[in-house]
């Protein structure tokens, strides 16, 4: 019997999975590697670049060789290590980056062109225009990639968590254990994390005695995460944890999360992370069949599974032997020990006595067939050997998990003793114990033979060998940056986490300096890889955003109509009746409105209440307008400047009595607003004695527009209404309601303002009233036909953040006195240029005109300004609009083209005063 | 994990008034028995309160306006709250230090709350009217949706799959 | 993700605070337009420490001053905002 | 000089490819130089480049702190388009877009440029109207703009999600065909390697510590590899304008801030354009490589940290994922983070300074790496002339002072909000 398989006789093994389609048993505990090669497969994975044959390296999450797509449908997940998963009752896998099949590659040609496709060949040809370049990458990139994407959503929900802890310990090994023991006898709040679904670490594989246990941990309050991966370490001592629920591929159970995202606040973090064993480089290292050493002690103790029959171990340190004792434990054959070490130190003498150990001995290359290890070819001393053997377990020493150390800012220091760095000063309350400190195994350092870099494989994943390195070297990418960039050594899915102290020492012996002179490249976040909708969590299948719901949601709900996003809000854009198109509707809306009466909901209005003596103080520093001589009972159209002059918002502000006023402002604007009038009052006049309390959501705010508003709310309310810019108090469906006779419309109009949580009565209230004279509720497609020809500016179309006052045309409205924010801005000399856009109207005769299209003077002219808003007229016939001009208030009469190229339209405009309706305000008087 | 040994139910703050004192006055010696949560430091929100009663309380020493018809109040209940209010969360509701009368003002799920907590097994949240479905949404998803009631005057309409 | 540590609710997530703009940004309203513009458009913006204002604008919605170091992060002063500073 | 071609590298091949040059030389710096340009990113080595080819500037060096192109050249996602809205912007980077298309062959260099289009999604009527907006605005200025339907969506990216309850449902897009992506790391090294070749200098490891000046004029630099004399500094450190500017006293309308990206693990193509939107904050697209390289907000607050928020992060992923929902299950495998040169109407700088012969090319916000070849060619012109090229003359810094923003967005003063 050759090649891998289980120890013994397999009785337990009783889940059933495929891989590629073929039925295959496994333990429950198994990982998909384990299980595979209980069954005798070896060959699992075609390398990225020369479609390579490769098999499984690792145990562990470094493993770079053995990706496979595991699942089906939403729940495909493409390049999980073998080694990282678990095997469940019905799993699918599939190998990838093959065609037609894994054990027969086609694209296992490009590794005759391998002598071309050196590092960065890509950089020195395929030129031509850049069409060309396209055809090329097409081939390219469908030769790149590994697995094939999902296709479908995600059927599955993750959820984020947050935590806070006083420890938090990653990793739970031995060290991890003891460190969450001492943390937690001390009475600290503790969380251990542990990537595996065991704890143990390397005693899982036979090294090392657990000092406690599971049950004991969490007795003593310790909060035990497993199958969790710390994948960043952020600022503050902020990680984050992710969490697999299931599997990959795996359904949850009905109702439960797939995958959690831990956010952990932790005053102190204990890394006890481990350290990753490194292969050794030369010729054929990547073939199935050669293995980490530790790895293989892994799948014999952990898992029955004995990875090769015949074993070579190749090492430049002691704990390798280990390994040797492990497989002959297992029945099977030590054929030699490759020791690196000119001498025997005295652990290899003991095991002398019972294997085959050669010193100074070096693996150069390896034969192989199907997927299959063959035999190895080595240089002991000065003499060729070659060894029949069908697994080579190799140790190039250990790399301490300093990843998370190093994310968090913290220094790293060399260690020539190890050939590696290991956490140094950290930047934060870290600390790092057992493997991951250095506790490691010392290696020997002398130099390695390495006769054909070609085939010596530093990065499997990305097939960077030990050439590519030296071509980097030769063309001046010498900055290890530079280097890991032009060879992509380390941008695999595995980061280099087998691969970059190779590297190093490649780079480093090339340049003829120190490993830490050559330099370390930085480590980057997540430590693994991390499903982007674990990262998302909630927010994940398409709810990116929540929804606010209006408190009369269910009334406008009732009449089916089309809704509007608006920031998060959604609003009735119009309430078409069966049939009636979207435009239909609008306009059948706003002309109920200029004819008779209509109601729509202006909620979502931003309403701060400004209370206090000095209210009035704070409301002229905020406002750009007159508003403090404002009389009790009556209300004004104001506007608000940012610091640099332009207009940031508009709205109404109200006096209710001496000492309390009312301001409004736009939906959009909400919590900009609060934001600025809390700055103003906090920080700009914080001696002010005023209250500002929003009350954009305490109101809902019903406006009731059109000639027989006023009768229609003297009827609900049985007493008259206020003047226009007046205010009252009434009842209406024995609610209390606040009555702003403001008009945005061009209408006589009131907003009547009732609390959120019991205004449906006075919406179905003014429904019926209304619509009892004719009338109807309008949504906003018909508001924004009735501001347009009335000429009201909205924020975000006219003034669009780069518009003054006096752009507007409400240059006449400013304080001339000043003291309001913004006021010091407007002297600029370009704010006062002749050509600066200024507001105009513009009229055509054609039915409408396209939004937003350019303004010119003929076509192929230059741009001098565009259409900000256009609309038809509500009773009249034509399209107006309002639009911002070069020097737009001087051009009354000029003819324009309204160009849309991306529409295919080109209308002639005439400029207008942007008022179209009721220029005098006739209509505001009763 | 015992976030599911909680229920949430949601209904409308009620009468709610937003109290802002510029003197140094605080609001609990100035209200007598009216319930209060101290939400800013010197802002308090009282609970069933009636505006009618304040003038005299607290005259010329701040201001004040009521902001219940847009607030709505969940309670939460059941020992599970804490871990309830992890999900999807930024604040440490799990500190036992945050006990019986504290109040804390976070986010959860985009959404700004008022945490107020009532006794070891229950909490008050406020959030906006607006936000309320997103918030019973996302706990519906953790808890179970029949564990989380929403009042009917509540907009209700296609509560998401948050 | 900063932990702030706020001078009225303690330490707290970066994602409920804002920041506004530095000290010395501040315009106020009675400042000659000169040095209004001068203050607005022109930051130290130092590979160090500068003075900050914030808004625990998801919190209690109070303005705190950090003096914060913009490589580290490490915060090294945090106080309610005090209008003195501006005069 | 070896040139690059299929042929050679194919010769090559039979000799093992020992016979490759450095691509760029490693020069001691002299004492003088005519004109000196500060920062090895993209944007200072074009410049170099442009100094050399058009104005026949070749006494030039280059100074890099660390090595070159490793600021934002080689941390942003590698998005190249010229569709903004204002025109003193869209025909600045439409100029560059002219160069990229050009740039593989004119440098012997192939930096991938692939115009595999840029598309704008819009969510709703009033985001269609503003994407119609900014399309009839490039539109007129002779810029490529092409507004798409849902149903050629559909066809163009099979994988959006076009469900009309979707939270973002999708109306339609604005396409730029001509805008795609670039290997960013190569448009460094490209620039590096022909300025190399027309006798630029330039010199790594060598950070600028100060300015020499007298009577008012720039007479050089003081760096960690001595004192260089120089007749004209160009500052180009995109990221870290404000602490070299402070170094001759001057402040800026520029605030540093992070900004993130991230790419997933490679996957067979999937994503064939370049995804953004005009509502939500994400961009898309998928390297040739096969990683789905994402990118958003930038974190709005003053850092230098190149580390960034988790939020932001999960922000990019769950918008991307509401357009796409087959990208829940891809993995992030690194994310990284640059350092934002913000400036205070969201647009670039290229400018005199208030000390004769020194000059500023920074501002760049997260729109840099685009602009790479129009930026470099236009600050040549400023640096060789001493007069701003047409392109570059609304760009000057007196703009704040005099009121003249440049402002796509509309969001003012406020650097952290562009």
């Amino acid at each position: 019997m050759n090649g891998p398989g289980r120890i013994g006789r397999d009785e337990t093994a009783t889940l059933r999975f495929t891989f590629d389609g073929r039925s295959l048993c496994a333990r429950p505990g198994d990982t998909l590697a384990a299980a595979l090669l209980a069954n005798g497969v070896g060959l699992v994975a075609r390398s990225f670049k020369y479609h390579r044959p490769r098999g499984i390296m690792a145990a562990g999450v470094e493993e770079p060789n053995a990706l496979v797509t595991v699942g089906e449908g939403g729940r495909t997940e493409p390049n999980t290590r073998a080694t990282d998963v678990f095997v469940y009752e019905g799993m699918v896998a599939r190998s990838q980056n093959r065609w037609p099949s894994l054990a027969f590659d086609l694209g296992a040609v490009n590794a005759l062109a391998a002598p071309v496709l050196a590092a960065g060949f890509y950089y020195k040809t395929f030129f031509g225009p850049p069409a060309r370049w396209m055809v090329y990458e097409k081939l390219i990139r469908r030769a790149a990639g590994l697995g094939k994407p999902p296709t479908l959503a995600d059927p599955d929900r993750h959820q984020h968590r947050a935590a806070f802890c006083d420890v938090l310990v990653v990793g739970g090994g031995p060290a991890g254990l003891a460190a969450a023991d001492d943390a937690a006898r001390g009475g600290a709040r503790v969380i251990l994390v542990e990537q595996d679904r065991a704890l143990g670490g390397c005693a899982l594989r036979g090294d090392g005695e657990m000092p406690t246990s599971d049950a004991a941990l969490r007795a003593a309050g310790v909060r035990i995460l497993t199958r969790t991966t710390a994948s960043g370490v952020w600022d503050h001592g902020f990680v984050t944890l992710a969490e697999r629920l299931v599997e990959p591929g795996e359904a949850p159970p009905p109702g439960q999360p797939a995958q959690r995202l831990w956010h952990v606040r932790a005053e102190r973090i204990v890394l006890a992370t481990g350290a990753i064993e490194r292969p050794v480089t030369f010729a054929g290292n990547d073939r199935p069949g050669v293995m980490l050493s530790q790895a293989v002690r892994t799948y014999i103790r952990r898992f029955d599974v004995l990875p090769g029959r015949r074993v070579v171990i190749a090492t430049n340190n002691d704990d390798a032997y280990r390994t040797a004792e492990a497989v002959a434990a297992a029945g099977g054959e030590v054929v030699a020990i490759l020791d690196s070490r000119p001498d025997f130190t005295e652990v290899a003498r003991a095991a002398k006595e019972r294997f085959r150990v050669h010193t100074n001995a070096f693996p150069h290359s390896t034969k192989g067939r199907s997927g299959r290890l063959r035999s190895i070819g080595a240089d002991i001393w000065t003499e060729r050997h070659s060894f029949d053997a069908d697994l080579l377990a190799m140790s190039g020493g250990f790399t301490p998990v300093v990843h998370l150390h190093s994310q968090a800012g913290g220094k790293l220091d060399w260690r020539a003793d190890i050939q590696a760095f290991v956490p140094g000063a950290s930047a934060q309350a870290i600390t790092s114990v057992g493997g991951a400190a250095g506790e490691v195994a010392p290696i020997g350092t002398n130099a390695v033979h390495l006769p054909h870099p070609k085939h010596s494989f530093v990065d499997f994943q990305n097939d960077v060998t030990a050439a590519d390195i030296d071509l980097a070297w030769q063309e001046g990418y010498r900055s290890v940056e530079h280097l890991k960039r032009y060879t992509t050594l380390g941008m695999a899915t595995d980061q280099g986490k087998t691969s970059n102290m190779a590297a190093l020492a490649r780079l480093a012996s090339v340049a003829g300096v120190d490993i830490p002179q050559a330099g370390l490249t930085t480590f980057r976040a997540p430590f693994t890889p991390l499903a982007l909708g674990a990262l998302a969590g909630p927010d994940g299948g398409g709810h990116a955003a929540p929804r606010r719901r209006l408190a009369l949601h269910d009334r406008h709900a009732a009449l089916a109509p089309v809704w509007q996003p608006l920031g998060y809000w959604d609003r009735p854009r119009a309430y078409p009746a069966a049939g009636e198109s979207l435009n239909d509707a609008a306009i059948r809306e706003a002309r109920a409105v200029r004819t008779s009466a209509g109601i729509i909901d202006v909620s979502t209005l931003a309403k701060f209440a400004v209370s206090g003596p000095d209210a009035a103080a704070l409301l002229e520093m905020v406002c750009a307008t007159g508003v403090a001589k404002l009389g009790v009972g009556r209300g004004r159209y104001t506007f608000m400047l940012r610091d640099d002059g332009m207009v940031m918002d508009d709205g109404t502000v109200w006096r209710l009595d001496e000492t309390r006023w009312l301001l409004t402002s736009s939906t959009g604007g909400a919590d900009r607003m609060e934001a600025h009038l809390s700055y103003v009052h906090r920080v700009l006049a914080p001696h002010l004695r005023v209250s500002v309390v929003a009350q954009q959501e305490h109101f809902a705010g019903i406006a009731l527009a059109g000639p027989l508003a006023p009768t229609i709310l003297a009827g609900l309310t049985g007493q008259a209404p206020p003047a226009h810019m007046g205010l009252a108090e009434a009842s209406i469906a024995a609610v209390r309601v606040l009555i702003l006779a403001a008009s945005y419309s061009g209408e006589r109009a009131f907003e009547i303002y009732a609390p959120g949580a019991i205004a449906g009565p006075v919406w179905d209230a003014l429904d019926r009233a209304t619509c009892a004279q004719g009338g109807c509720p309008y949504g906003l497609e018909a508001l924004e036909f009735l501001r347009i020809e009335k000429g009201h500016v909205v924020i975000g179309a006219e003034a669009d953040g780069r518009t003054t006052p006096h752009d507007l045309g409400l240059g006449r409205m400013l304080r001339k006195a000043g003291g309001y924010v913004g006021a010091q801005a407007l002297g600029r000399p370009a704010l006062s240029a002749p050509d600066r856009l200024q507001l105009v109207g513009l009229e055509t005769a054609e039915a409408s005109l396209p939004e937003g299209a350019m303004l010119v003077a003929r076509a192929g002219a230059p741009v001098e300004g565009h259409v900000t808003s256009a609309a038809q007229r509500v009773l009249g016939q034509g399209g107006i609009a309002l639009g911002l001009l070069a020097g737009g208030r001087a051009r009354l009469g000029d003819r324009l083209i309204a160009a849309s190229p991306t529409r295919g339209r080109h209308v002639a405009v005439t400029v207008t005063q942007p008022l179209f309706y009721d220029p005098e305000g006739e209509r505001y008087r009763d | 994990m015992t976030d599911r040994d909680v229920s949430v139910s949601m209904e409308p703050a009620g009468e709610v008034i937003a109290l802002d004192l510029w003197s140094g006055a605080d609001a609990p010696d100035l209200c007598g028995k009216i319930a209060l949560l101290r939400v800013e430091p010197r802002r308090w929100w009282l609970l069933d309160a009636r505006e009618a009663d304040l003038t005299a309380m607290i005259g010329a020493r701040g201001a004040w306006a009521p902001i219940g018809g847009g607030l709505v109040r969940a309670t939460l209940t059941g020992p599970g709250w804490r871990s309830l209010l992890m999900v999807a969360g930024l604040f440490d509701a799990e500190d036992p230090a945050f006990g019986t009368g504290a109040v804390a003002a976070t986010v959860i799920h985009h959404v700004p709350v008022r945490i107020a907590v009532v006794g070891e097994t229950s909490c008050d949240v406020y959030c906006a009217a607006s936000y309320a479905p997103t918030l019973a949404g996302l706990w519906g998803s953790v808890i179970g949706r029949e564990r989380v009631s929403l009042s009917r005057e509540l907009p209700s309409a296609t509560i998401g799959s948050e | 993700m900063m932990r702030i540590d706020c001078p009225h609710c303690g330490p707290r997530a970066q994602s409920e605070f804002g920041y506004e703009r530095t000290l010395d940004s501040i315009v106020t309203l009675d400042m000659p337009a000169d040095e209004a513009m001068a203050r607005l458009y022109a930051r130290a913006n130092p590979r160090g420490l500068d003075d900050e204002l914030w808004r625990h604008g998801l919190g209690c919605r109070q303005w705190i001053v950090l003096r914060r170091h913009r490589v580290t992060h490490e915060i090294v002063g945090v106080a309610a905002f005090d209008p003195a500073i501006l005069s | 000089m070896t040139r690059y071609s299929a042929l050679a590298l194919l010769r090559a091949g039979l000799t093992g490819q020992r016979h490759w040059p450095r691509a760029w030389r490693d020069p001691s710096p002299r004492p003088n130089y005519e004109v000196i340009v500060i920062g090895g990113g993209g944007h200072g080595l074009a410049t170099a480049y442009y100094l050399a080819k058009v104005h026949g500037i070749r006494n030039v060096a280059v100074l890099e702190r660390g090595w070159i192109g490793g600021g934002n050249t080689g941390r942003n996602t590698t998005i190249v388009r010229s569709n903004y809205r204002l025109p003193a912007l869209h025909n600045l980077f439409d100029f560059a877009l002219g160069l990229w298309e050009g740039m593989s062959d004119e440098l012997n260099y192939n930096v991938m440029f692939s115009p595999r289009g840029a598309l704008f999604l819009g969510h709703s009527d009033a985001d269609m109207t503003a994407l119609a907006q900014r399309g009839d605005a490039l539109r007129c200025d002779g810029i490529d703009a092409e507004l798409m339907t849902a149903n050629q969506l559909r066809e163009l990216v099979p994988l959006l999600d076009m469900s009309p309850a979707a939270r973002f449902p999708i109306h339609g897009g604005l396409m730029q065909p001509r805008g795609g992506t670039a290997r960013h790391d190569a448009v460094a090294w490209g620039y590096a390697r022909a300025a190399d070749r027309l006798g630029v200098d330039i010199i790594q490891n060598c950070e600028v510590t100060g300015f020499t000046v007298a009577g008012g004029r720039v007479t050089g630099v003081e760096t960690t590899r001595g004192a260089i004399g120089a007749g004209r500094v160009g500052i180009c450190v995109a990221g870290n304008s404000g602490p070299v500017a402070a170094l001759a006293g001057i402040r800026l309308p520029i605030e540093a801030q992070t900004l993130q990206a991230f790419v997933t693990e490679p996957v067979k193509p999937m994503i064939d354009t370049v995804i953004m939107s005009q509502s939500l904050h994400c961009y898309i697209s998928q390297s040739d490589k096969g990683g789905i390289v994402l990118g958003g907000d930038p974190d709005q607050f003053p850092s230098y940290a190149q580390r960034g928020l988790p939020p932001r992060i999960a922000q990019a992923a769950a918008e991307a994922i509401a357009l796409v929902p087959a990208l829940s299950r891809l993995r992030m495998v690194r994310c990284w983070a640059g350092t934002t040169d913000m400036s205070f109407d969201g647009s670039p700088i290229i400018s005199a300074l208030p000390v004769d012969g020194l000059y500023l090319n920074g501002g760049w916000c997260y729109g840099g790496f685009k602009a790479t070849p129009g930026s470099g060619y236009t600050y040549a012109h400023l640096l060789a002339t001493g007069a701003a090229h047409p392109l570059a003359a609304p760009f000057a810094l007196d703009r704040f002072a005099t009121g003249a923003t440049i402002d796509e967005t509309g969001v003012g003063f406020m650097p952290q909000f562009h």
